[in-house]
């Protein structure tokens, strides 16, 4: 059942960035009011460089399937700077290092269990997106 | 006759567009940009009928009205809650 | 073969024109001109998915544009009423 | 670089691969000054209108591939985005709700509206859209339809009938929902009933899209609740 294709795992995470805005949304602190529309200003910016990135993968190999790009042999320059850009995008949806800031002020809302799920969720994103990332580019 | 060719639905559509576009983004009164915003539609409607996609055509006729409804409710309305704070603002200076 | 270059070209005339509007346009310290000029851009965006054929996202886009510019009215009308500075 | 002019299938036709490198620009050039406005122009609402020209930006570089794969990525890029900019705004105007302390009416509507077009006309547009979305089906067709009936609603919330009446109609989208549900994993379960399953997906999802947008999101309920 499990597809291994680029296509859904783009989509899984800009499904991430807007469930994380309204998970925070339904707080009623003006701060992490503030915090999570900023958070949502960078989740919105970070969807071009993510279907970008995804985009340019399929210009430049003629498939999304992980399958099919594990078998491709070479690696053009187009495909190393769509990593780029699925890496940027792939940092701005679940707001970690250069973008944490943003997401810094909503760990204040006392006693509230969704902010472990907000946390995890950006954790395990973040360990597939390497993976798909060394599948693509085969540095090894 | 080499100038006539070019008078064809797909250039007059372009012509109709790009006046249009010069129009909403240099007239500064909203109502005005309004009236604009329909010269702009006419010119893309007439591209997707120079393309033969009617059904799509028939769709984007219809909600070029309801876009244009839509915002003279919001200018309307603008319009009221501004004069209203003003209204406010005059009465507590005399006062 | 033409009409699509002038599809094309025209669209991108569009987006770049009504993007550059939205940023430095004549009066966009009023937020209702800026969202109207964004309605320029999303114009020439569906004149470049009608040279792509792309019918279904042209159509998506069409109706989803109309609901967008409602959901920035909504929210520009009631921040004025509210009188809040941002 | 060699690479690339392999990869290109000799069916797609020059014209479209010789369009690719303008419309990249294009988009990019596009992302750059939304993003430039963002980063100079202070202000919340500012950037949230700007965004919109940084989506614009997104949608060129997908729809420049120009194949039906690049064309269904398009229609999530869309979805996306409407959704991102509606939870924006309104987190925005609850924040500022909260900061200034004042209440406002959840569908701004001016007082007196005396148009024609807002008497005769809403009854003719949304039987066509609401037929012409059923036709289509699918997340188009949804959202074709629910311009449809949020048409029809802010005609007749303008005379007098109102609005809360439509409270009701999340619990439809949440059922239709459930069949879009079910009849993608009939695709997996029982793939000999795809016919079903196709048209369970297609219309669960037009139903829940046209009601959804006909109530602009169940994210205002809270607030009708709390009005009263």
């Amino acid at each position: 059942m499990i597809t291994g294709d680029l296509f859904n795992f783009t989509l899984f995470v800009a499904l991430i960035g807007i469930v994380n805005i309204g998970l925070v949304g339904a707080v009623k602190l003006v701060d992490v009011l503030d915090s999570a529309f900023q958070y949502g200003i960078i989740a919105m910016i970070a969807s071009l460089p993510l279907f970008g990135g995804a985009a340019t993968i399929l210009a430049a190999t003629g498939t999304l399937s992980l399958i099919e790009l594990s078998h491709l042999s070479l690696v053009t320059p187009m495909v190393q700077f769509a990593s780029v850009l699925l890496l940027m995008g792939i940092a701005g949806e679940t707001g970690i290092a250069p973008f944490y800031a943003t997401k810094a002020e909503m760990f204040r809302t006392p006693g509230s269990p969704f902010l472990v799920i907000i946390h995890l969720s950006s954790l395990l994103v973040i360990v597939r997106a390497i993976e798909i990332l060394l599948i693509i580019n085969k540095p090894f | 006759m080499a100038i006539l060719d070019f008078i064809n639905i797909s250039t007059i559509s372009a012509a109709v567009a790009l006046i249009g576009t010069a129009g909403i983004i240099l007239l500064p009164k909203p109502v005005d940009k309004v009236i604009m915003f329909t010269l702009l539609q006419g010119g893309f409607i007439g591209m997707i009928v120079a393309a033969k996609y009617l059904d799509v055509a028939v769709a984007a006729a219809l909600f070029d009205p309801i876009s244009t409804v839509i915002l003279l409710i919001g200018i309307i309305k603008l319009n009221d809650v501004r004069r209203k704070k003003l209204e406010a603002q005059e009465e507590l200076n005399i006062a | 073969m033409l009409d699509i270059y002038i599809w094309f070209y025209t669209g991108c005339a569009l987006v770049i024109l009504g993007s550059i509007g939205t940023v430095i346009g004549p009066g966009v310290k009023d937020p209702i001109v800026r969202t109207l000029n964004t309605e320029v851009a999303a114009v020439g965006l569906s004149m470049i998915f009608l040279s792509y054929n792309h019918t279904i996202a042209l159509l998506t886009f069409v109706a989803s544009t109309v609901i967008m510019t409602m959901i920035l009215l909504r929210a520009i009308v009631r921040l004025e009423e509210m009188g809040a500075k941002v | 670089m060699t690479g690339a002019e392999v990869l290109v299938p000799s069916v797609v036709s020059p014209l479209v691969v010789s369009l690719y490198k303008p419309a990249i620009l294009v988009g990019l050039l596009t992302g750059f000054i939304g993003l430039l406005g963002i980063a100079f122009k202070k202000g919340d609402l500012t950037a949230l209108i700007l965004t919109d020209i940084v989506g614009f930006a997104m949608l060129i570089i997908v729809a420049a591939v120009a194949t039906d794969l690049a064309e269904a990525l398009v229609l999530p890029g869309l979805v996306v985005e409407l959704a991102e900019i509606l939870a924006i705004s309104e987190v925005l105007m609850s924040r500022e709700m909260r900061k200034t302390g004042k209440n406002v009416s959840l569908i701004p509507l001016p007082l007196s509206l005396d148009m024609e077009i807002l008497e005769t006309a809403p009854t003719f547009l949304a039987i066509i859209l609401i037929a012409y979305g059923a036709f289509l089906s699918g997340f188009t067709g949804g959202a074709v339809a629910g311009v449809g009936i949020l048409f029809y609603v802010l005609s007749r919330t303008i005379r007098g009938v109102p609005s809360t009446l439509w409270e009701g109609v999340a619990g439809i989208s949440g059922v239709a929902w459930v069949l879009w549900l079910i009849g993608f994993l009939m695709f997996f379960v029982t793939p000999q009933y795809w016919l079903l399953a196709l048209f369970l997906s297609a219309f669960g999802v037009l139903i829940k899209v046209a009601s959804k947008v006909g109530l602009i999101g169940v994210l205002g309920r809270e607030e009708f609740k709390r009005e009263k």
